[in-house]
């Protein structure tokens, strides 16, 4: 289970402004089965949370990260929870990933008091802080300058870690990034910025958003490494390097190619903009839970059945958790007013009538 | 016979673009994906891509070339996709747009629109309920209209694409869905509401109600549960917040000596008015940020049965107050 | 013995700095040039660069630095050369800053401090002169103080970065070089004022002033004119406007039965309080945009003869009142 | 006078993604005459409102242009009246370069109604719309995108015109100038970015605010050229190529490399942060008026005593726009209340005390 496996990343990488790291890496069976199951699992809660909300069970926005599953992963394999990350609204996996439970993001998806965030956040809000998770932002390249002040933080109490900031293609030509990249660059700050290129920010395709969409480019004087974002491995190689060089230099970019199966949110169909032959085709050549598969099968890991199990298992862990999530009750009415301010240091708050609600904050 | 505030909003677009070659839309996804909430939905097809521009995420720049390309001449009506993310274009809405006019004594008009679905939509978190009104009325230079019905949206807008200075245009996600009766007269192509005047939208002696956007609807809904009790309020649609029809609200306030504003985030309406019996009573969104639980949110928004509570409270207390007098 | 504002500012941020390693300085200028206004003068060569951080001129990066480093539990003191530049990051102090506890049910607190000068100076013209006091209070989440003495600034500032949540913290470039009379209390470094709390000026059982920032000295201007016309004027320094010290505005206004209220921009205190004769009284700044001549930009600001005026208003319409009651 | 001279700009451009223009360049005497009076003049002028600053006739912000005339002198040359011209608050000689005047500039210093804004700007807010003045802008870096949004209009109207929007090296890390390159690009507009690169922010030199000062290669994907910005004829050749390019490819970016010699603004010494060394050794070396004086004696084309003339001249006129502008009256108080709106779109407005003061809206 612990002998080592060597291949190569799928493609080469491609880089700017520095040496690209080795494509030839090494594995073990117990990685590799680890990563099938973390996957399938990431999937299973995304497909089930999309048939939550339409039984309308969930709420308002709800952005799914099926496709993706292998950025969150291949990252976490490279680094550690004293490691920062922070994302923006497709936000369920990266919390799984950083070991926040099922029944967590369940119950927060449905407003429930068990949720992550006890109901109060919702989709696009997830944090879990004691595992360097930082959430969970809905404006849309936001967390790439905090992301680089929780680095900057870092330095600050030089602790040799270093924190990954999530974003998207559309996100990548936010005014901010550069601002705080030009900042990150003078101060060396460890901050990885990652760009998650799945090809569309909603329905507009990279190049109509981007006059230069090769976005591990677009720092120019910062280096980039262009990875394939469906390849586990890959990703966790390319982590692995960014960490280091962030620790000695200072920033990098990393752009993760990578694809949304899902539409952007609920609301959207997600098949206007692009084919369907577009998706199917990834998800028949580039899919990261059947590259892993095939390499499972190659190396001659495990039987279909064992994967069929599984992928049953998974299915009931999921099934598990949302039924729990279901009897999760929702907040106490007081909830309205508690973490406004920091426990003892806040005073009172109103409620829509001011004469009825007016209330001494915990 | 009825129209959807969605339809509305995209007729009076329609309609203005057709009527003025000058007036061109600009925002994210506007164009190909027919509006994240379709309210631009056709345009494209209609105009082309030169007049209806799908803009990358960038708030700041985006927003920074409409008000450059109204100092220009041109008209801009600006979609931001919510008014969440105006925060991002907020200096140039406020430096660059509203005060241009004034710091060039009157060279520089800015005739733009920003215009999206502002406040509390259903389940979308702190981040993404905020409620603009309060800010943007502070703020000398700009207009701020606050449609609520199908008539109000085609109106407003289309007054607010003709106005020659920077508007700020408040739309209700939630409404957007919703039928209204409308009339032949405001299918007009030549309708236009003038800006700064509120509408009476339903008579009454006893108490006076304003209130703006989706709060009309819930006042109107407890203007009739308060008929039942033979209370006879009257529900003033405030329409534009900036310039506030002050008169309409005081000549009101003079008949029913009782005041309820109802507002959905911050308060606005922050004026005294004079002929009071009782102390004004003001509904508003709790003092939190959104939170995205069902239950947390509705206590954090103003109910219809708030509105009620208030409107008793004022005629109640005043007519206390005259027994003892 | 007195200490100008400056100063009190200066040496609370000192000594802050040197009783907790996590808190740090960052803005532009805040560094090698000494402050913009002189503010951090001496703080780089004492504490170091790292400590120190002069920024480029890009807000929005660094004020979302700021939030994240407060994310990891250091306690950023952030540096808006004035407030306007405030609006290139008002999506951070809003979204990122005020609104992460609550979102997060209390794990990610943000004990930030962003403070600058805010408001008029003298002869800077529109965009350099706004007010943001109305806009920063209607947002639960932050907490909004605004010093107006030596002691003020001193005991608030500590107050504000020993404080666990984010506190916008408004200044007054004129008030930087008034020198108040500070007590040894005030100088021990252990000083520190409590958030919320107003403090009363001048006592007076007439009519209720109250006001924040730079309207204080003015209100006590007036407080001096009335005196001499026989009408004694209590003066309340809000010091803290979110929270906002209801109880302490409440006692006055039910011993003087009059209300003023003095704001140098829009309108702050927006809430209705019971016990009174009059209607509020309400001075604020004018609704224009800032101009730059000296005679127009007198007319745009509060005068002491405003406050004056108000509170005659006040007591005279309510003596006649309780003539003709 | 108007024979034809020959010569090279004093530097070869140095160019990012584009051909660079030719350094050799015709003038004419009449040209090289016409520069040097125009540049002494804006001297002149600037030094005057330094002094008028001192004596308490000008209040407030005041940023000086001294040192960097070439500039607007060189790009007005280049171009008509009908591209456009949009600057930050160091504003004066642009326009003047645009056709504004010495009465207006220093009445609105002054706060006069003979101002050019009536004295409601100030120093930062002087505009001329009929010459393609658009300001005069207070907010770091705002201005560019605004002057990107007057290229669309030059370009949704079919104009065949430009826009120049200058700023300043602190300005050039502003992230919206980023996105609205990206936006430039994306639609071709006929923007021309104009770095004035003075190598200080107020007292932040260049490369402590920026990891790569190099700015004319900032725009990454987006051509740009470095030009001596000291060189009126430089300037000029750079801003007729600019143009060119733009109208053809839409955006670049040009960066002058230039100097201001007084502080950031009047309360600024100036010499906190940089040599006094330094600063002679520029106008020693690099002044730009000095170059045409140079330029004027080599072809002798005047005397030493011409010179001196036209620069009594200018004083003499810049001596009288002041006495002018000092008998303009202050505005009418009810100017207060003007301009807020379009005249006859406006409604009401109130003074501090909304009891006395209730104004009906011209
Ligand atoms: C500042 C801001 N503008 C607009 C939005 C609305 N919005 C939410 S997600 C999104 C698309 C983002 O695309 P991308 O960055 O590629 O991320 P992806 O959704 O593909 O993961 C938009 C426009 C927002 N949340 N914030
Ligand atoms: C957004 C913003 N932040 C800060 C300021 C304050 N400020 C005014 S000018 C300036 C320096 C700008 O330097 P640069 O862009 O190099 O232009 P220069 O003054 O050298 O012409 C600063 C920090 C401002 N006006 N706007
Ligand atoms: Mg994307
Ligand atoms: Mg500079």
């Amino acid at each position: 289970d612990s002998t080592t496996l060597t291949f190569e990343t799928s493609l080469p990488f491609t880089s700017h402004n520095c040496e690209p790291p080795s494509r030839t890496l090494e594995t073990t069976p117990k990685e590799l089965m680890t990563f099938f199951r973390d996957m399938a699992l990431m999937r299973r809660m995304e497909i089930a949370a999309d048939s939550l909300y339409k039984a309308k069970l969930i709420r308002g926005f709800c952005h799914l990260y099926d496709g993706q599953e292998a950025v969150a992963i291949g990252m976490e394999a490279a680094i550690t929870k004293k490691d920062c990350i922070i994302t923006a609204y497709r936000d369920h996996c990266t919390f799984l990933g950083r070991g926040g439970t099922l029944l967590q993001v369940f119950a927060e998806l449905m407003g429930r008091q068990a949720g992550c965030s006890k109901g109060k956040g919702g989709s696009m809000h997830f944090y879990k802080k004691d595992a360097g998770f930082y959430g969970g932002h809905g404006i849309v390249g936001a967390q790439i300058p905090l992301g680089c002040g929780l680095a900057f933080g870092q330095k600050y109490s030089k602790d040799e870690t270093v924190t990954f900031a999530l974003y998207g293609d559309g996100a990548a030509n936010q005014g901010q990034l550069f601002e705080a990249l030009n900042i990150s660059a003078l101060w060396d700050l460890p901050a990885i910025l990652v760009c998650e290129n799945n090809h569309y920010g909603m329905g507009t395709a990279e190049w109509r958003a981007a006059k230069s969409p090769a976005y591990y480019k677009r720092g120019d004087y910062v280096p980039g490494l262009k990875v394939d974002g469906m390849d586990v491995f890959a990703v966790k190689q390319a982590c692995k390097f960014a960490k280091e060089h962030a620790l000695k230099n200072g920033p990098i970019i990393l752009e993760m190619d990578t694809y949304r199966y899902h539409g952007h949110s609920m609301s959207d169909p997600g098949s206007t903009y692009r084919t369907r032959d577009e998706i199917s085709g990834v998800r028949q050549e580039r899919d990261p839970i059947d590259r892993i598969r095939k390499l499972i099968f190659a190396h001659d890991l495990a039987t279909e059945k064992d994967l069929k199990d599984i992928e049953k298992e998974v299915r009931k862990e999921v099934d598990e958790a949302i039924a729990q999530a279901k009897e999760s009750p929702m907040p106490e009415p007081s909830e309205l007013f508690t973490n406004i301010y920091v426990k003892g240091y806040g005073t009172e708050s109103f409620g829509p009538d001011r004469k009825e609600i007016r209330t001494v904050l915990p | 016979f009825g129209e959807r505030v969605r339809d509305a909003l995209n007729s009076a677009l329609d309609e203005e673009m057709s009527a003025d070659p000058k007036v061109f839309l600009m925002g994210e996804e506007v164009g190909e994906y027919q509006g994240a909430y379709k309210i631009t939905k056709g345009l494209l097809d209609k105009y082309g891509p030169d007049r209806v521009r799908d803009t990358p995420i960038t708030e700041a720049g985006f927003t920074g070339i409409g008000v450059g390309a109204a100092y220009y001449g041109l008209k801009p009506v600006i979609e931001f996709m919510t008014f969440n993310f105006s925060m991002q274009a907020i200096d140039h809405i406020i430096n660059s747009a509203a005060k241009s006019n004034y710091m060039s004594a009157g060279q520089i008009n800015v005739p733009i629109v920003f215009r999206g679905p502002n406040g509390a939509a259903a389940g979308v978190g702190a981040q993404h309920s905020q409620c603009y009104a309060a800010w943007y009325a502070t703020c000398p230079g700009l207009k701020v209209l606050t449609p609520y019905s199908s008539e109000d949206a085609r109106g407003l807008l289309k007054a607010a694409i003709r106005d020659p200075d920077p508007v700020v245009f408040l739309e209700n996600e939630i409404l957007y869905g919703e039928s209204f009766p409308i009339s032949a007269e405001v299918l007009d192509s030549s309708f236009c509401l003038p800006i700064g005047k509120a509408k009476i939208e339903r008579e009454g002696k006893d108490v006076t109600i304003t209130a703006f956007s989706k709060m009309v609807g819930y006042s109107l809904q407890a203007a009739e549960i308060l008929a039942k009790e033979g209370i006879r309020a009257e529900v003033i649609n405030l329409r534009s917040i900036r310039p506030l029809d002050r008169k309409t609200i005081n000549d009101s306030v003079r008949k029913t000596n009782r005041l309820v504003t109802v507002e959905e985030g911050a308060s606005v309406v922050e004026d005294s008015f004079g002929y009071l019996d009782a102390p004004v009573e003001r509904i508003a969104g709790a003092d939190v940020p959104m939170p995205y639980a069902a239950n947390l949110e509705r206590l954090a928004v103003p109910q219809v049965e708030d509105i009620v509570r208030a409107a008793k409270r004022a005629c109640y207390r005043a007519s206390s107050l005259a027994a003892s007098a």
